[in-house]
């Protein structure tokens, strides 16, 4: 039992997808229960934080951390874990990139209590905002607090490979687990520390088997203005702003074979700095027109170009934020 | 990580410059150089020297020096412009064995010590500068420069005297050429004129010689009733696709004897090469002396082709050469260098409508005035007016029409005052008329040219200096009756004057061809918003362009007089020459490349290179870059989505540090 | 004054925690189940395309993405003034009801069920999955495994991904199914049906011919007298994609049936300072507290509500055992809460059989999958079932359809209330004198699990297996004493 | 607090017409604010939005484009793309809350020395009316730590 190597899942700010995504590998879940012991896996297995407290440090293996840092408990839970794990895998998009939770940085906290807390359908005429700390008649009551924004697994602690992917696709989980399982038996070495595991080295369009000629854009249109695109046209080719030339591929394409534009959530592609920025560069590059006006115009077509662009990847873009994120916290 | 990186940081070297005093009068180069020696020796940075002139052989001698004892593998030199001093420092380095293109130099004088005042601020800008040079330098890659094979033929665009100076050297240094000329003869403006200024010899007399040497040059294939339609590879290796239009006359039957002319019943206007004031029949050669000696005949006014009848050529032809059935035809060729030499286009001086041409009849622009005073020319070189008989008494004219003047071409055509000159010399000459030149300022500056506008006012022509104002025939009195009437504010006399005279010649300025826009696009080549061709650089390079292996001659890069086209077109050939010599070309390895693995083939890049380098393999859904073709301007590494595509010698990695260099005090900072 | 924090692990996780306050003799003052998360969706998807929501907001929860996939595009519908084609809708509630199965038998074999057919009394250790396997026979977890994977298979081939499908866009799909697809979809249906129908066996057999689970379930410990909610079709039969919202009175009288668009007139959210998520309540009723009862705003929105709200089930077979559960417990409505389990059971023989019904229609496979919109966009609301209740999504754009407003409630926090009140009910009922004994932990664990909270959709923790842990401090903080569920 | 404020601009040139430029602006001894600092590119076409988000991320408090007039490209027409995504970029960044006015576009040939002196003395008062961005110091400001390297694995 306890010469099996151990390992852990656990999520923080996320919502349960890639959860989900690693229960849908099937039988090869039990060949993880086989392979290893289960040390912390909430949603699997019965265990507790004072258990992993307790772990010599390094002791567990492997680690596949899935969620962002949005509260000061899950910042709390990822210094834990990183110092029991020799391992450790930012897994899925939030833990990797922020994902879509991500985009809360372009608001400041504040403003999204003022709205949560506010909305038409809210009863709230003191205005109560939730507090970390709350006396109740009975006494006091806690709850963490939220930090400022939405931060990245590796934006707090360090973290040996990312698995990009929102969910990451089950072949691909069990891919990764296959090469685990051959380390473990010294069948295979490790990828370098840092590496993304589980997906492609090229993007969406490499696995996407739509036509494609060289790129001009006239305009740009939204997927209900075409709908139904051509099925065996380019999306972007038809004007539909699909995310697909700038998005690492791996999960084979899955969006666009459906006939849905790609969203982003495998993320950027191997050592690109900045995801939204090769998005746009190449969105720009391609449009047909040199007059600013017409330009402009064209570019109406993408009418929310933030969020197009940094739909998935904002907590871990250059930026990180936008601008009124740094204004002022909610509590 | 952090612990790598460290060890693997390469020894760099910094070197700044104080040029005498001009860095060290506005940065304090010691502090400088302190700096750099403490602040980033964490970056590598092993030693810091500075020195009164970095770029003196003893300067250069220090780096060369340390790079051997010290074993630096990055130089930084912080001094002047990279475009001055660049290939010194990199042979520098190259000498001591360090590869060129791991050294740079930070511009800290025409970007610092020269443009600021305030010496503090001065030196602290010039550390940011050289933080960027040394983060930068340490991403740098050694490169090694691309070699080519060169094509041995060469194509020259355009058989104006400039295209035939060219096609001529390179024939008699044994090599292959193919002369292109969209008219049926060779020759260009040139064979328009009378005399040349300011040897007054005939330009027939000079030009003709070298026309038949062209036409009849072994090495010299002529491709006159031609226009190259499509050029395709790159230096060296050249694929160009050449229209031949039809000339109806098998030009290998044709002895070109000219009965065919003579015969031909239907005369027009020349407006061509008789600049309107003449006729030619339908099947003509533009003149006497055309090479080749082979009429065409101009179909769209042909009775054949518009009636079906005729054919009097076809009949009185001893050689049967005439063909109807002709059908334009595509040539294609390899060769490994072009030179363009497509001249010029002639301002239209109807659009100065205030000096009337086109509305009085005795205005006359320069180009009619050549035909006029040309012995061969309509008028068998009398100066008449209009009517065709009458000698004018008293001839005006006008200088700098359509130049220098913001409303049409602001440049100066730089030949009209020689060649209004030339024309006051031959209207005395010929018919001993009064002569008044209007002008802005006069300009002779080339040999003999000021000797021979002394010589023409010695002759006795009236200058006045001042733009004119109007060409009117509205006399005012009756001196003024039944003459044209010129309207000038005379600026040496102060006083606005009218001046009556017989005949009117408007100096018209030169213009790029019209269609030099495409003829840019067709050959790469840069071209300004006026539309002259843009040389590699102004005063060092030129008669090439930013194409390698593209050159560019006489006219088409701006205006100029004969002997200056004529060196161009010298020059370009040379250029083309020591290219053919060398057998090979090397090209600057600023390059893009395609990671195959993580290109998905997208086709983001595909239409963004204007060289057409970059190319889409269906089979393998990548795309691929020639890098022979890539002239390094980085639009597609930019603009690839994938990250895919990477450039040397300014890559992400080197330009990222180099933010981070000149940001590095802001952060420093925080 | 004495508080015992129960304090699952998950406390960490964002799950939840409860606070129990005993008083001077030691029995339960007052109890409190927190939530500590919060995303913000409302905020940050405002100035978004609005037809980018229905690929947003399948991020606010990965285990019923679908459901809120399913919301999202009909408030995108509503906001553009279109009708999807009658083959959009056909595909749309297909991937639903092939969702429904795979999440109901998750709960019932994997997180919730356990309980009853391993037992209450029975170790925790076995109460899982396995346990079920040893209990029920190997071929079981086979069958679970299988349940999953096809209606995983059919997200898929309809959405184009397992998990947060893309194709419901404003105006319908953006994928027509093809023939090979649709047979292969009807053959999965029909086994479907075989495995509701084998599941419902199963629970007879196990549970209902037990009386002590009998009793457990009509025991007074997991009882309140509330509101039921739930999404009825014109017939008043149960409805997961489409209808209008019907709640009836703890009497099950019809207290209101209203259109989606008229949802603020009667669903109001109140704020606790001590917990990021809000508490629904009927706004005409009113915010009396954590009370049940007539006069009390609260309501539930599980399967046993849908079916009190209801008047019977749109499928057969599943109307018999609607009507036996119904005989079996004593009559309409039910408020015992453990019912759920048995309600559930029968949603799912009613999502198999409606899954058939689909794949069987012949305009399924149509190629007009969807109407472009033409009309200027404004407000929309759309509202399906989710498996824990009912969903809500309410948008407001500006003329080029991007975002100005967004209201959200979420399935389980329609039950937010119900669950302080089911677990606060159980501590009282089982903390007396202040001692505590640790079947406090499985009693508790049941009156939220029988709910399947999934605060994925509220708070982003996940359904069902809370490991439990009980401190119990005095009142000067002291640990006195540590339970564990084992 | 803005009249003290000394922005620091990045400035990105290209090789054959606004650094020309600039050494031009060198050689005839044009005075111009010191607040920008120039990089140079082979060409306008060559700027990748990363490039000036990676300056504003890093502290600069504008950044400066330049490039060949229209239709004088030293590459025929690639600053045509520069100006594409330029336009775009604006909007991106206005999308993320920040004044689209930090980034500026001017097109400068090789003998416009001057006009480039006045384009970079008109853009950093423009920066300067703006205030800083200090973005570096709002990241700064999360306080937090990354751990240590985590222990080599043994396997």
């Amino acid at each position: 039992m306890s010469e099996k190597p151990k390992f852990a899942m656990y999520w923080s700010g996320s919502c349960g997808g890639c959860e989900i995504a690693v229960l849908n590998i099937g039988e090869k879940i039990l060949e993880v229960d086989a392979r290893f012991e289960v040390a912390f896996w909430p949603v699997a297995v019965d265990a507790k934080v004072k258990d992993v407290e307790a772990l010599p440090d390094g002791d567990i293996l492997l680690t596949l951390w899935n969620g962002s840092i949005r509260n000061e408990e899950n910042e709390h839970m990822a210094h834990l874990l990183r110092r029991k794990s020799k391992l450790l895998v930012a897994f899925g998009s939030c833990a990797t990139e922020g994902c879509i939770p991500g985009l809360a940085n372009l608001a400041p906290l504040g403003e999204i209590f003022e709205t949560v807390y506010h909305t038409i359908s809210t009863d709230n005429p003191q205005g109560i905002h939730p507090q970390p700390v709350t006396q109740v008649p009975e006494g006091e009551i806690t709850i963490p607090a939220l930090k400022d924004r939405v931060y990245t697994l590796s934006q707090v602690v360090d973290v040996d490979y990312y698995m990009p992917g929102c969910p990451p696709e089950s072949h691909q989980i069990a891919a990764v687990l296959d090469l685990v399982f051959q380390v473990l038996e010294g069948k295979a070495q490790l990828p370098p520390k840092g590496s993304v595991i589980g997906a492609g080295g090229s993007t969406v369009c490499d696995e996407c088997p739509r036509a494609r000629n060289v790129k001009t854009i006239k305009a740009f249109r939204r997927i209900q203005e075409v709908a139904p695109a051509d099925p065996a046209l380019c999306l972007l080719e038809q004007g539909i702003p699909c995310n697909g030339p700038a998005t690492r591929s791996g999960c084979d394409a899955r969006c666009p074979r459906a006939g849905a534009q790609c969203i982003g959530c495998y993320g950027p592609a191997e050592g690109v700095i900045d995801y939204g920025a090769r998005l746009m560069t190449a969105f720009a590059s391609v449009i047909d027109a040199t007059e600013p006006e017409e330009i402009e115009r064209i570019l109406d077509g993408i009418p929310d170009p933030a969020g197009q662009f940094y739909r998935f990847n904002l907590a871990d873009s250059l930026f990180k934020a936008g601008a009124p994120a740094f204004k002022h916290n909610g509590h | 990580m952090s612990a790598e990186s460290k060890s693997s940081k390469p020894k760099v070297g910094v070197y700044i410059c104080h040029c005498g005093t001009n860095i060290s009068h506005t940065v304090d180069v010691e502090q400088v150089r302190e700096w750099a020696e403490k602040t980033l020796g964490a970056e590598g940075v092993v030693i810091a020297r500075d020195y009164k002139f970095m770029c003196s052989s003893l300067g250069q001698e220090l780096i060369e020096k340390d790079i051997k004892e010290l074993g630096l593998e990055r130089v930084v030199v912080a001094a002047c412009s990279p475009h001055l001093h660049e290939m010194t420092f990199r042979g520098a380095s190259k000498r001591s064995g360090l590869n060129p293109y791991l050294t740079e130099l930070a511009s800290i004088r025409e970007q610092v010590s020269w443009v600021h005042t305030d010496k503090a601020v001065a030196t602290e800008k010039a550390k940011a500068v050289v933080a960027g040079a040394v983060r930068r330098v340490i991403q740098n890659e050694p490169l090694e420069e691309i070699r080519v094979p060169i094509h041995p033929d060469t194509l020259v665009v355009g058989g104006g005297i400039a295209g035939i100076q060219a096609a001529l050297e390179i024939a008699n240094a044994g090599f292959k050429v193919y002369l292109v000329e969209r008219e049926p003869s060779i020759g260009g403006h040139m064979a328009q004129f009378d005399k040349t200024f300011p040897t007054l010899d005939c330009a027939a007399c000079i030009l003709t010689p070298r026309m038949f040497e062209a036409g009849n040059h072994p090495n010299i294939e002529l491709l006159t009733w031609s226009e190259v339609t499509h050029v395709a590879g790159y230096v060296g290796n050249f694929t160009v696709t050449i229209k031949k239009k039809p000339r109806y006359v098998n030009t290998d039957l044709c002895t070109g004897c000219g009965i065919c002319v003579e015969k031909c019943p239907k005369k027009v206007v020349d407006d061509v090469y008789e600049a309107g004031l003449g006729y030619r029949k339908v099947v003509y050669t533009p003149f006497a002396q055309a090479v080749p000696k082979y009429p065409v005949i101009d179909a769209p006014n042909c009775t054949y082709f518009q009636k079906g009848t005729c054919k009097a050529c076809e009949k009185f032809c001893p050689t049967n050469a005439i063909d109807f059935t002709q059908k334009e035809e595509y040539v294609t060729i390899q060769v490994g260098n072009i030179i363009l030499a497509t001249g010029y286009d002639l301002f239209d001086a109807r659009r100065v409508s205030n000096y009337g041409y086109g509305r009085l009849a005795n205005v006359f622009t320069s180009i009619e005035f050549e035909r006029m005073s040309n012995a061969a020319g309509p008028t068998g070189g009398n100066i008449v007016l209009r009517d065709g008989k009458t000698q004018p008494k008293t001839v005006g004219i006008i200088h700098c029409v359509g130049s220098r003047d913001k409303n049409y071409n602001n440049y100066c055509s730089s030949i009209c005052c020689m060649q209004s000159l030339k024309f006051a010399h031959l209207v005395r000459e010929r018919t001993g008329a009064t002569v008044y030149e209007f002008y802005i300022d006069m300009r002779t500056p080339m040999k003999a040219y000021d000797e021979f506008y002394q010589r023409v006012l010695e002759e006795g022509t009236l200058f006045v200096r001042g733009k004119v104002a109007q060409v009117t025939n509205a006399a005012r009195n009756e001196r003024e009756e039944g003459k044209l009437i010129i309207q000038v504010e005379d600026t040496l006399a102060g006083k606005q004057r009218r001046i009556p005279v017989d005949m009117v010649i408007l100096s018209i300025g030169m213009e790029p061809r019209h269609d030099a826009k495409e003829t840019s696009h067709l050959f790469g080549v840069g071209c300004s918003s006026d539309g002259w061709f843009i040389e590699k650089h102004p005063k060092l390079d030129p008669v090439s362009t930013m194409t390698e292996g593209v050159m560019i001659a006489g006219c088409a890069t701006g205006p100029k007089d004969i002997p200056a086209s004529v060196a161009q077109g010298a020059a370009a050939a040379a250029r083309v020459l020591n290219k053919i010599m060398q057998k090979e070309v090397v090209l600057e390895p600023i390059k893009a490349s395609i990671n195959e693995a993580q290109c998905s083939g997208c086709r983001i890049c595909n239409g963004l290179c204007p060289f057409n380098a970059i190319l889409f393999h269906e089979d393998r859904m990548v795309s691929e870059i020639n890098p022979a073709l890539c002239q390094g301007c980085g639009t597609c590494v930019a603009a690839c989505p994938a990250g895919a595509i990477s450039g040397t010698g300014f890559s992400n990695e080197q330009i990222l540090a180099q933010i981070d260099g000149l940001l590095m005090d802001v952060n420093l900072a925080v | 004054m004495e508080r015992i924090t129960i304090d699952p692990i998950t406390r960490l996780e964002g799950h939840g925690k409860i606070d129990i306050f005993l008083d001077e003799n030691g029995d339960v003052a007052n109890s409190y189940f927190q939530i500590p998360e919060l995303r913000g969706f409302e905020r940050f998807c405002v100035g978004r395309p609005v037809e980018e929501m229905p690929l947003l907001t399948n991020r606010i929860c990965g285990v019923c993405p679908e459901a809120h996939h399913m919301a999202a595009a009909k408030a995108a519908d509503a906001v553009y003034h279109v009708d999807p084609p009658r083959t959009a809708k056909l595909l749309r509630e297909l991937l639903y009801m092939a969702f429904y199965c795979t999440d109901h038998t998750t709960h019932f074999y994997a997180l919730g069920g356990p309980d009853f057919i391993v037992g209450p009394d029975a170790p925790v250790a076995e109460r899982n999955i396995l346990g079920v396997v040893h209990k029920v026979g190997l071929e079981i977890g086979g069958k679970v495994i299988q349940m999953r994977k096809y209606g995983h298979k059919v997200v898929e081939m309809i959405g184009g991904r397992k998990v947060h499908p893309a194709t419901a866009i404003p105006g319908g799909v953006t994928k027509i199914l093809s023939e090979e697809e649709r047979k292969e979809i009807e053959a999965m249906g029909r086994w479907a049906i075989d495995f509701a129908l084998f599941s419902l066996q199963a629970f007879n057999d196990i549970v209902l011919s037990n009386k002590t689970y009998l009793d457990l379930i009509l025991g007074d410990v997991y009882y309140h007298r509330t509101y039921s909610m739930g999404l009825v079709d014109e017939n008043n039969k149960v409805n997961f994609y489409d209808g209008k919202v019907r709640v009836v009175d703890p009497d099950g009288k019809e207290f209101v049936k209203y259109e989606p668009k008229d949802y603020m007139n009667h669903i109001a959210e109140h704020v606790e300072p001590w917990t990021y998520l809000k508490f629904p309540y009927l706004k005409k009723v009113g915010w009396k507290g954590f009370v049940d009862g007539k006069d009390s705003g609260v309501y539930f929105a599980t399967p046993l509500s849908r079916l009190n709200a209801a008047d019977g089930m749109a499928t057969p077979r599943a109307q018999e055992h609607y009507e036996k559960m119904y005989a079996t417990l004593g009559g309409k409505p039910v408020h015992h809460r453990l019912a759920i389990h048995w309600a559930r059971l029968i949603e799912l023989l009613y999502a198999a059989e409606h899954w058939v019904e689909l794949a069987t229609d012949p305009e399924i496979t149509s190629p007009h999958v969807h109407n472009k919109p033409t009309e200027i966009p404004t407000e929309g609301v759309g509202i399906v079932e989710a498996p824990r209740g009912t969903l809500t999504h309410h948008y407001w754009t500006d003329e080029k359809g991007l975002l100005t407003k967004v209201n959200l409630i979420v399935g389980t926090t329609n039950n937010y209330a119900p669950i302080q009140m089911s677990t606060n009910k159980a501590a009282r009922a089982l903390i007396k004198g202040g001692k505590v004994n640790e079947g406090l932990l499985n009693m508790i664990e049941m009156a939220f699990r029988a709910y399947d909270p999934c605060f994925g959709c509220a708070t982003h923790s996940l359904p069902g297996q809370m490991p439990l842990e009980v401190t119990i401090h005095n009142a000067s903080g002291e640990i006195m004493e540590v339970l564990k569920r084992d | 607090m803005s009249e003290t404020f000394e922005p620091v601009i990045i400035g990105f040139t290209c090789n054959w017409c606004s650094y020309r430029a600039a050494d031009l602006a060198g050689t005839a001894r044009m005075k111009y604010a010191p607040n920008v600092r120039l990089i140079r590119l082979m060409c306008s076409g060559r700027l990748d939005p990363t490039f000036v988000m990676k300056a504003l991320a890093s502290g600069a408090d504008g950044v400066l484009i330049t490039g060949c007039h229209p239709g004088e490209c030293h590459y025929i027409e690639q600053n045509y793309k520069a100006l594409r995504r330029y336009l775009l970029l604006r909007r991106v960044l206005k999308g993320m809350g920040i004044e689209p006015e930090r980034v500026k576009l001017v097109w400068a040939s090789a003998a416009e020395g001057m006009k480039l002196a006045q384009e970079i003395n008109t853009f950093v008062e423009e920066i300067r009316a703006l205030g800083p961005l200090g973005w570096n110091r709002k990241l700064a400001g999360n306080g937090h730590k990354v751990e240590e390297p985590a222990l080599e694995v043994a396997a």
